[in-house]
Formats: C-alpha cells, structure tokens, sequence
C-alpha cells in the first residue's frame, strides 16, 4: 500500500504547545559539541576511563584541571562569580558529549551543585565558593536522598546521621546535606565526617555514604530555603542533565552497535544486513531520536526556567531517557554477541552507566507518577 | 540562507499573502474561487514556478503560508480532501509533464474542481511496487493498459489519476515501467469500493480492461517509470507543509477522554496512560524537531522517523483506550455499515473505529518492516540483504 | 556461543508445584478435537461465520440442534440430569476449537448457566432446566455484571433495573441476574422483560441489553447462594473456557499467518524468509505455546476443583491468553499486509474476535490485581 | 509404548536403583565411588547401551533417575560441574568413537576424574558456527591444529576436549570440518580466561599453536566434523535429565525477594512484578507440558520454545529486579574481581550480579536470532533466507 496515513486528528481542547528556544543547536552550540567531542575521545577514551575507574578515588584531577581550562565547571556560573553564564542549554549539550564517553568526571555533583549555590547560596557562599567551582578549585557534591531513608538531623548546630549514594561524594570538599531543619553545606574534613566509598555497579560514576557524628554546622553554612526546595532544585537540574547525558550514551552505543554490524560478517554477510539486527537499530533509532527531542525540550525549558512548563518536560525526559538509554545499551551487547559480554570490550561500560543512572533519581515510573500528578490525570 | 534573505522572503510572502486576503476575504469569498485566487498568487505551492501556483520559493515556507491561511480563517480542506494530488501529484506533474499539461492540470486540481488518485499498488505489489503487473503495450500513439489496482483512495470520484505499468516484461523489474496520467473517464476504467475492517471503503480496487491511453498522457520516458513514481512518492508530504499538531491531540486525546469520562483512577492504567503522553510528545517534539531543524537548513535522522513512530504509537495508543472503555469496549456504536465516505463528510469517528482503523497504520504508507528497512539501510548505512529478484528479467522472478 | 545456559537456580522457599491432571491430552480428547475441528470447519467455516453474524440475532439454530447432536452442550451435565458427564477439561478442548472457528454458537453462555445450574440450582431447578439445555432445546444466558454498573433490585419477588453485555442474552429463553437481593433464574419473554440486541464490535458474540419492568420473580425461580458467588462461579467458568477459545483463535490465526507467509512472495521470496516476519512469527509461537499451557492448566485445575489453585490458574490464563489472543491476532493484520485489513478477508474477524473477548470479564491487569492479592504481593 | 511394556521397564529401573541404593548408600559413600558404582550399574546414561553407562533405555526415564537418586540423598554435582561431557560428550563418544575410546573415557567422564570441555565457537564463528577456521592440517598419521577457540567453559581445568577443525578450507564451509577428542595437555595448548562483564570469568579462550593431534582422536570421517558437531549440539540438554523446576524458583525469586524486603506496595510494580510471575509459570508449565508429551509420546512445539522463552524472560525478569531494588541497583555488593570461578564453588549471587549475567542469555547456547530462525524454519516451516555462503568454498566466503 502507498497511501499516506490520515492526518493526525486534532483534539478540540488541546493543549498549547510550548514555543521555547528552537530544537535545534545553534552554530556555537555545534562548536562546543565538537569540541567536548574530541577532547573526550583524545584525551578520556576508554582506556583512559578503565584506568580512572580501576583508582581508588575514581577520580582524576589532572582531566578536571584540563577541563576546568576550558571552561566546563563555569559554564553555568554567573558571570559575577567568576563563570561564563552560558544557558542550561550549552550545559546539556556538553552532557550529551560527557554521556557518549561515559567520561568520569564528577560533572553532574557540580553542576547540582551550582544551581543550588546559585538559587540557594547566600550572598557569601555564592562569593566564596562560585568562583573556586568554576576554576575547578572546588568540588561540591549534593546528597539527593534516595529512598525512604531518614534525612540526617540538625539540632542545635550538630549534624548527625547518614546519607547514602551521595554521587562523587568520595572526592567532594563540600558536600550539601538535607536535613531535619533545612539544608547545609558541609566540609568533608570536618571532624565528625566520615565518607565511604560504595561498591557500585557503575564505576565511572563513584558514589559515597557520608556518615556526620555530631558535626559542627555554623550558620553560615546554613542555605537559603527549604532542603526540600533545595533537593528539588538538584535533582530537576540534575534529572534534565543526565537525561541529556543518556542520550549522548544511548547514542554512542547505537553508533557503536551500526558499525559492528556493518563490518561484522556472519553467514558470509554483514549481520546488519540481517533484519533481526537491522530492524532492532531501526527501532532503536527512532527511540533515540524521540528521547532527544525530550532531553533537549527539557534542557531549553530549564534554561528559560518556564517552571509550569518544566513539571511536565522534566518528567518526560527522565522517564523516557532513561528508559531508552539503558535499552538501547543492553541491545548494543546484543549486536555484539558474545563479544558484547566481555570485560574487555566497552559495551558494558556503557550498560552499567546506563542502568545505574536510570536508577540515580527514582525510577521512570516515579516520574511518570509525578507527571500524572501534573496533568491531573 | 542567510538571516537577512530569510527575512526578505518572509516580507515578500507576507505581502503576497496580505493582498491575497484582503482581495479575497475568505469570510466572503467561496473556497474555490479562493483557491483559484491563491493559485493565481503562487500560494498554492510556494515551492512550484511562478505561474504554476508557486513562487519558487524553498518548501520550507509552506507551513508559513498555511498558518498565516488558516488564521485568517481560511477553508483549506483542499489540501485534505484532494490530497494525493496536492500532496504528491503536483509536484510530479512539475518535475516531469510538458508545460501544457501542467497549464491544464494544475490550477484545477488545487481547485478541487478535479480529483485525483494515484495508482501504483497491486493485489500482488504491496510493499515490492516494483514488481507491480498491470501491462501497457504500444500500440502506435495509444497504450493498451490491463491490469488492477488496490489501495487507490478518492478513485470513486477522481477526474485524473498517476498510473505506472508494466511496459516492458523482459526487463528487470525497476526499467520496464511506464508512467501515465490516466483519464478516470476513459472506457475500460472500472472502480469498485473496497471494504475495508471498519465496514467503510476508504478505498478502491480499478480494473483496467484494454484501456486506451494517449502516449502524450505518459510522464517521463519509457521505461523510466520508477523514477517518476520515486517523485510522486517522495513528495508525499512534503507539499502539504502542516505544522506540529498540538500536544495532546490525535489518539492521545481519545484515550485522555476515556480515562477522565470513564472516572479511571487505577495506577497501572494511570502509569501506561502516562507512558502513552509522553510517547506522543517524544513524538510531536521530535517532528518539531525536524521542522525546525529543516528550517535551520540542518536536517538530520529525526526527520526520517515520524511515520515508523507514529503508525506504531497510534495502534498502542488506540489499543489501550479500549482497556480505558472497559466494557464499552466490546461495542462498535452506530453497527458497521458497509459504504464509501462522501466526498467532505468526515465520518463518525468513535474510540473503537479508530483502534479498528489504526490497524492499517502501520502497512498503509509502507509497511513498519519496509521502513524499519529504510532507516537501516539508508539512514544508518546498513547493507541490503542478497537479492533475488536482481539482475532478473520481471517476467523470470518467482510470485 | 555455544555453551548452554545455566540451570535455573531454584529458589530455598519455592511454592510446591501443583501435581493436576498431565498437560497433554488423552485419546479419547484428541478424538473429541479432531471431531469438533471438522465439523466446524466443514459446517461453521467463515463464510458461513459471515451469514451467521448479518442475521439480526447472531444465532442459527439448526447449528445448535447439529451440535446438541454431537452432545456439546451436554458435556459439562451430570449424567443425571440427561448430560454426558464429561469433565471442563473436555470442555475446553471443545472451546478451543470453538475459538479456531470463531464460531457464533451460544456455548460459552450454556457453559456459564450450566455451572450455575449445577452449582446453585434448586433440585427443581437442576432437573427442570438441565436435559432441556442437554438437548439443545432452552438457552440460558448469565449476566456477569460489568464494570461498576448497579445491580438490579429485587423487592417482594419484583425485579427493576438494567444488565447490559448479556452474551447471548438477545436468543436466550432464561437469564440468570445477579440482583441486589440473591440471584434468579428470569424467562426473556416474561412481561417487563425487554431485550435490546447491542451495537458489538465482535459480531459472532451478540450482546443484549436487558430491562427490568418491575417483572415478577417467582420464589421457585431464586438460585441458592450470593448472587456473588452466583456470578463468581459464571466468571471462573467462563474465563477458563474463554481462555481456551483464546488459545485456539490465537493458534488459528497464527497458522493464517504462517500459510500466508509460505506462499506470499515480495522481492521473489516468500515474505516469511524475511526475518521480519519469521521472527515475528517465531515470537508468537512462544507467547501461543506459553498461553496453551496456562489455558490447559486452568482446565484442569477446574475439572479437579481443586480451589485454592483455582485463585492462582484462573487469573494467570486469564489475563495471559487474553493479552495473547489479541496480539497475534492483530498481528495476523500486520503479517497479511494491505488484504489482511479488509472486510473481506477473514483476518478481522479474529481480530474482533480476539479483542472483544479480551475485555469480556474485566481486563487483563484486573486478572492480575486479583493474582496479587492471592498470592500476597 | 503400551503402558504395560512402560510399567515393565519402570520396575526393571527401580530395582536397579534399589540396589545401588543399598550397595552404595549415599551418605556414607564418597560421591567419586558411586558415580563409579552408579555407570556400572547401567544408570549413569539409562539411554546409553550397557557397559556404556547405560541400559539400553529411551532417555525419557532419565529424569525417573535423577529424581529417585535426589530423593535418596545422592549427590549429583557431576552432573552439574561437568555438563560438558556428561550432557554432550557422551552422547558424541557413543555415537561417534571406537569402542577403545568410550571405554577409556566415558567412566572418568562419569566419575568426574576427567573433566570435559568443547571448543566449537570461534572469534570469527559465532552464531555461524560452520564457518570456524581452526586449521588442522594431516601428516601422516598425525594432525597439526593451529588456531583460537573462545567461551570454553572449564578448559582450564579440562582433561580432554571436543574440538572441530577446518581440513579443507577449499570444500563449502559445512564439508570442509574434521572433528576430534583433543588432550587438553598437549603441549600447544594454552587456555586463558575470558572475563565477563561480571568480572568474573567462566569462560577461556583457547590457543592452539602447532598441536599434534594424533589421527585415531578423530570421530567420524575427514570432512564429516559438522554432523559429529550436530551430535553434540542436539544432545545439548537431554542427557541432564532435569525435571521441571519448582512454582517461584529462579531469577522471579530473586525479584519478589526484592519486592517483600524492600517492603513495596506500588500498584505499578505490583502489576509488573506479576505479570512477570506469570509468565514465569507460562514458561515452567509449558516445560512440564512438553516433558508430559514426551512421556506421553506426542511431543510437539511446546517442547521447542524453551531456550528463547527463559532467554528473554530471565532478562527481563532480572532488569524490572533492578526496579524494585531501587537504588540498591546502582550498587555491586562485593565490588568486581577479575577472577575465574573455583571448580565446585558457586560464586556468591546477588541480583546486581543475576542481572548482568542475563545478558549473556539470549546469547549463549544460540542468540535469540538464531533460536528464531530455528523455531521459523524448523518448527513453522517457514523458507530460508537466499543465502550467499552456499555452494561456495569456504575460502571465498566473504568474512
């Protein structure tokens, strides 16, 4: 049959669409793309990455520093603190790159914690602290609750309890901790702290449990708001951010799996000329592009902080990313057969990120409870 | 393009569309005196030459000049009922007819004073057209055509229709096709409604027994009728230059109806629902997307993926609104009745018709499996299977 | 890769698998399926189908006179009341190939009535209604309440209200009606009885309507038990026989599709050599082949009443089949192509079919819900 | 099989197993001793002919053996440890090898003196495993093997293995292969572990430099190694005999472990987590469905779908795992070590670690592509695929 599907129906009580910036990237948008892109690829390709992540630390100043030089943790500082003042949207789209190279880089704890400095700092952190961030001086970790777990109590200016899954928290000066009565900033040498690394599925992403035992918070410490405002304030940065940082991953291994398929032969032919392979990467194409479109409407919409707008982008790229993400990378080890499954071979680097990051700030079906919420349904 | 030539068109359109208007309020003007007056203003595609309804402009401004059209109020139902010659056949007729036959086409088709239809599709060439059977033999300046078509919407009422045959038996099967334009008229041309799972006949079959087409019909050359075919299709929707659907249309807000009428409040049913939403923004976002992408002259794979997408999440979306109809879900309103749709009466539309029509989304336009075909292999670059029907005379490949 | 995968770890605190009649059938219901598929075939074939469903009641009765020749709708009656005695496993097998056919025969409501009949008619009632519906000769539909509509009320032996998708309930002589007060036993042309045939999407299962006049019910005519556990026991009855109908038509269609595949050629191939349609085909074997097993062991659990594993075999074959039905069904379309969505094609028929009775009692994650509760999850 | 000769077998079978019950009780005799006492008791392979291990039975009372043996106490690990040759070697060596041979082997295959592996796959010969190009070159009495074999379960620990070659790369790919029992310490031999995405490796790769095979290893004739392999590859599971497993057991444990101590009460997981569970018993019930037919003698296709069922449910099964764990799931409870598990030792299992080893499932033992090719061709009937590495000799497949 050649005939063209009808017309999309047209409901009478729709919604109006949203008109934020284009979906497209500008040209030097394409530029700083580039750019992450082969840095990335020359100087934290996966061997690199398999080095960092066979560290204790799993971390490695010398790439933070290289980074910091060309402007990665200022990107969404305010120019008055000592940053570049670029728009949300720059950070997803080097997010994006950061996902392709499964890159440890302890990028997304900063970036949290530059949006809740910058939204919840008083006048003097945001003095003290933006600035040092932006250099790379500085690493803040947020400690997003998860679960149902008891948040740490501040009484009387003595902090006391645990936070777990705290992501880069191991490596992290500052720390932002939710508590009974608001939210604080806490130095990780302070007496009373003691941070433990995690064993994690996703070792390019490390994460920590922070213990405080009757740890001395002084007032200046203390951040403006709510610690559910402030932990709201990460984790919808943070949400957006790995949502673009999936689809650079879910991009990455699509990229990955066409090319194997094309140089592959089996049966004396490519096995992507096999439609049982071809036809999976078709799928996954569209549910690549189609998270795309979320991870970048959700980036833009934060960007012109349009916040009725980002109850219902947020959910979606959260949900739907991640989802897409880590199928498209278990589909990648497929494509590979029995390569794919190897310690040796990336595919599975990219499969733990995946699947670990679609579980760092609840599940998709949380979000789709939250969006439901949204529109009242 | 540049910025500043960007805005210069946009000038040069919007005084075009401004006196367009005002000559022709379309409050008081009948449609299709409108639409012969947009024709005559090379509104009707802007991307044709002038004076064959365009203004040669790029296609992209296409979705302006609907927009404008349509908020000024504008009846362009045109566009949706003579579709196939409006969308697809225009746009043949300029890359390949003689002047004449455009001069003559054209502007009545854009009228809708002339209908037209397209018939490519066979009972035996669905998804393999090339394959198709349906004979045209040379005899002097006329073709003798014998053959029959499937799937040829609008042929009830249709004064021209795009034809390709077989010309050549002995050739391998893309070389030995010829392409006419048929006049629907012409003795021989029988048409008979085909029913299809909704009791109506959207579409037809035509049996063509010994019809006699002037050779000054054809398109192209002998023999090069799958390139004229490839524009026809090519451009299936290029030339109708819709916008972005709203959110929440489409099959979406049937089942969001049925949710909020049937006073649904369980969680799994809440959670698919969601799930669904959310696909059909992935999907409207991604078509946005590729508009903008278009506009910004960086086109990209997210323009090649919203039928497989949307003929897909159209049958999930429609199947789960039956679960949200619960047991209403078992009834078919109004009974099936078996007849063809009139020409501008659109039919009842209800929840179950639509999951019953939905079925045909994803083989009507090219089957999913021929398109997830078409995004492997000319998007990501994927090898073709091992041919058979290659290098093989049409008439030795096996049926 | 070669190696065969690891044995299923089997879990310390296993539930013990229930120990039912084997899953295979005898000779004796080979017979009996290999009887039932020719006469169908031979005499219920779609064309046949297809005058059935254009005549205003859906029902022919010579076909039932033929097949109360075969003893159909004596099977599941005790001897003792003119029936032949058989157990619900024969049952099923008959329903599978009722399924096959997508036969418009009353069976599954004279199966409902009669497990009724059996377990809550009146000693009267039992041997009144039992030989006459034996024999063919009385139709008695079950009005299994639908969705959350009010129940009829029955006040001093006068019965108000409406029932609606009464399978069968337009050729019925006796409904049995849940009302607010116990259930009954109502004759169809009783004054204040009126019967309205319903517009259905599956035109080889009618549906009525039926409205209550303030229609006199006789005390001889109440059923013993709640008219919950009245329509409990229709329910359980009818989703086992259903889920066996669904293994059949979901068998038929999936060798519609596999024929067609065979012998259809795009390309100058069969379009099954195409891994598209192989594998699709070959996904459904699974899902058909799992489906028969649930639907068998349902059957079998039924005919050894054995109760508490009726709460678990019911549900799993109900929602199972079901959702299987329906999807190999309509992807019997999607095989078929373009003719496969025609009206005359027989395609549809089991799509409607299919889909229809998916949604008959309560959907498939209603089936679930329940299966949780049982179970405790 | 009348049902009076089936009752005659089984108390042939069950007075056997009485006495090696009672020569040999199972908790005070070392379990090497009674697997020895069990082969000459004709019930290690009740199939296999006697003195082989067997009684001349058909396999489908091996499951009546293992289950009375559980029943008695009897450890079985043998069984499971060395799978390789008790569930496929065996089979091979008696179809295959000369007398001598089986004589040798079979016993310490049984007693797990001698552990077995197989060395079919390839880097290069995955899911076409008939295009595998490990040489082996004759001279004279004597064959010289060179090339690399990959995912040999227990060939670091392995006494002998099963080994196919490429003998004439110049026949088509299928006639070219040459199959031996290749002695695991010879020198050339060198097995490395092959890591998985666990860390740990349960599989070698195997380097063949200049080994001298000696030509009376050799099963079945030169060029005939693809049937010898099919022998094996087919008995793949039936000499395990394993009854069904358990309502609940397996990785669906796993996940409503998680959901009750995760103390969950979320409709939507709820929802998932049973159908899951259900299709957890589709799965198990069809097993006990197929395992009634062979006992019944009508086997059908319930007893081909198997492998792809439990491939794709265990995957989905340990994922939506994940889900419920929470974000417990972003965790790898004793970190990864590269280490090759320990010869009766099972590593310590966790979900995280559950979830990862599926995705090898639909992989391992045949992809789910090529378990769907079978089951479409073999099973459906459904034609192949034109293909181009036929009639062509193996050298010139394009690879």
């Amino acid at each position: 049959m050649t005939m063209p599907p009808p017309n999309h129906r047209v409901a009478t009580e729709a919604r109006p669409s949203s008109t934020i910036q284009s979906l497209t990237l500008t040209d030097e948008q394409r530029a700083l793309r580039d750019i992450a892109r082969s840095f990335l690829r020359d100087r934290v390709g996966t061997d690199e990455v398999r080095r960092i992540m066979a560290t204790d630390s799993g971390h490695d100043p010398a790439h933070w520093a290289a980074v910091a030089g060309m402007g990665w943790q200022a990107m969404a500082i305010p120019e008055e603190h000592g940053g570049a003042g670029y728009s949300w949207t720059e950070v997803a789209v080097l997010f994006e790159e950061v996902g392709r190279a499964v890159a440890p880089l302890p990028l997304l704890s900063t970036a949290m914690a530059t949006a809740v400095l910058v939204d919840h700092g008083t006048d003097d952190q945001r003095a003290t602290h933006l600035p040092r961030i932006s250099a790379g001086d500085l690493l803040v970790a947020v400690a997003v609750p998860v679960d149902d777990a008891p948040a740490p109590t501040l009484v009387d200016g003595r902090l006391s309890g645990t936070v777990r899954h705290v992501v880069d928290g191991a490596v992290a000066d500052l720390v932002v901790i939710a508590t009974s009565d608001g939210a604080v900033l806490v130095a990780t040498d302070r007496t009373g702290v003691s941070v433990t690394p995690m064993d994690v599925l996703d070792l390019t992403r490390p994460q920590a449990e922070l213990a405080f035992d009757d740890v001395e918070v002084a007032d200046a410490d203390r951040l403006a708001g709510s610690a559910d405002d402030v932990v709201e304030r990460a984790r919808i940065v943070g949400a957006v951010l790995l949502a673009n940082e999936q689809v650079g991953l879910a991009a990455a291994v699509h990229e990955m799996g066409v090319d194997y398929a094309t140089t592959r032969k089996q049966f004396g032919r490519a096995i992507g000329s096999f439609q049982a392979i071809k036809h999976l990467l078709a799928d996954n194409l569209v549910a690549l592009e189609a998270a795309r479109s979320l991870a970048w409407h959700a980036a833009r919409v934060l960007a012109d902080d349009d916040v009725e707008e980002l109850g219902i982008a947020v959910p979606m790229a959260a949900s739907r990313c991640n989802e897409t993400a880590a199928k498209l990378a278990a589909d990648n080890i497929q494509v590979h057969g029995g390569i794919g499954f190897t310690w040796e071979h990336d595919a599975h680097l990219y499969f733990k990120r995946a699947s670990s990051s679609r579980l760092l700030f609840h599940t998709p079906s949380w979000w789709r409870a939250r969006l439901a919420r949204t529109l009242d349904l | 393009m540049s910025q500043a030539t960007s805005n210069d068109v946009r000038t040069r359109l919007d005084f075009a569309i401004d006196r367009l208007l005002a000559d022709h309020p379309p409050a008081t003007t009948e449609p299709a005196a409108f639409w012969g007056a947009q024709f005559d203003a090379g509104l009707a595609w802007v991307h044709h030459p002038e004076a064959r309804g365009g203004l040669g402009l790029s296609p992209r401004w296409l979705t302006h000049v609907r927009e404008r059209l349509a908020t000024a109020g504008a009846d362009q139902s045109n566009v949706r009922f003579n579709i196939i010659g409006i969308g697809m056949g225009a746009a043949t007729l300029v890359a390949h007819a003689p002047d004449a036959m455009q001069d003559r086409m054209l502007r009545p088709m854009f009228t809708m004073e002339e209908v037209w239809c397209q018939m490519f599709s066979e009972p035996g060439a669905g998804s393999d057209l090339a394959d198709l059977a349906t004979s045209a033999v040379r005899e002097g300046d006329v073709w003798i055509v014998n053959g029959q078509k499937v799937w040829t919407t609008l042929a009830h009422i249709s004064r021209w229709g795009m034809l390709v045959t077989r010309s050549d038996p002995d050739a391998v099967k893309h070389r030995g096709l010829t392409y006419f334009i048929l006049d629907m008229q012409a003795d021989g041309v029988e048409v008979r409604p085909l029913h299809q799972i909704t009791a109506e006949a959207e579409f037809n079959e035509v049996y063509l027994d010994d019809v006699h087409v002037p050779d000054d019909m054809r398109l192209g050359e002998v023999g090069a009728g799958w390139s004229v075919a490839m524009t026809t299709l090519m451009n299936e929707r290029v030339a109708i230059g819709g916008g972005v659907p709203p959110r929440g249309s489409g099959a979406i807000a049937d089942a969001v109806a049925a949710w909020t009428n049937h006073g649904h409040d369980d969680p799994v049913l809440r959670d698919h629902l969601v799930e669904l939403w959310i696909e059909a923004e992935a999907l409207r976002l991604t078509s946005q997307r590729a508009a903008d992408a278009r506009t910004a002259g960086t086109p990209g794979p997210e323009g090649s993926t919203a039928k497989l997408h949307w003929a897909e999440l159209n049958k999930d979306v429609t199947t789960f609104t039956m679960d949200l109809l619960g047991a209403d879900g078992m009834l078919y309103p109004g009974g099936y009745d078996l007849h063809a749709p009139e020409m501008g009466v659109q039919p009842a539309q209800t929840p179950q018709k639509a999951f019953l029509r939905a079925r045909a989304n994803s083989i009507e336009g090219g089957t999913s499996q021929i398109m997830k075909n078409i995004l492997g292999e000319r998007v990501l670059g994927l090898p073709g299977e091992p041919r058979v029907d290659k290098d093989v005379p049409w008439r030795e490949v096996p049926r």
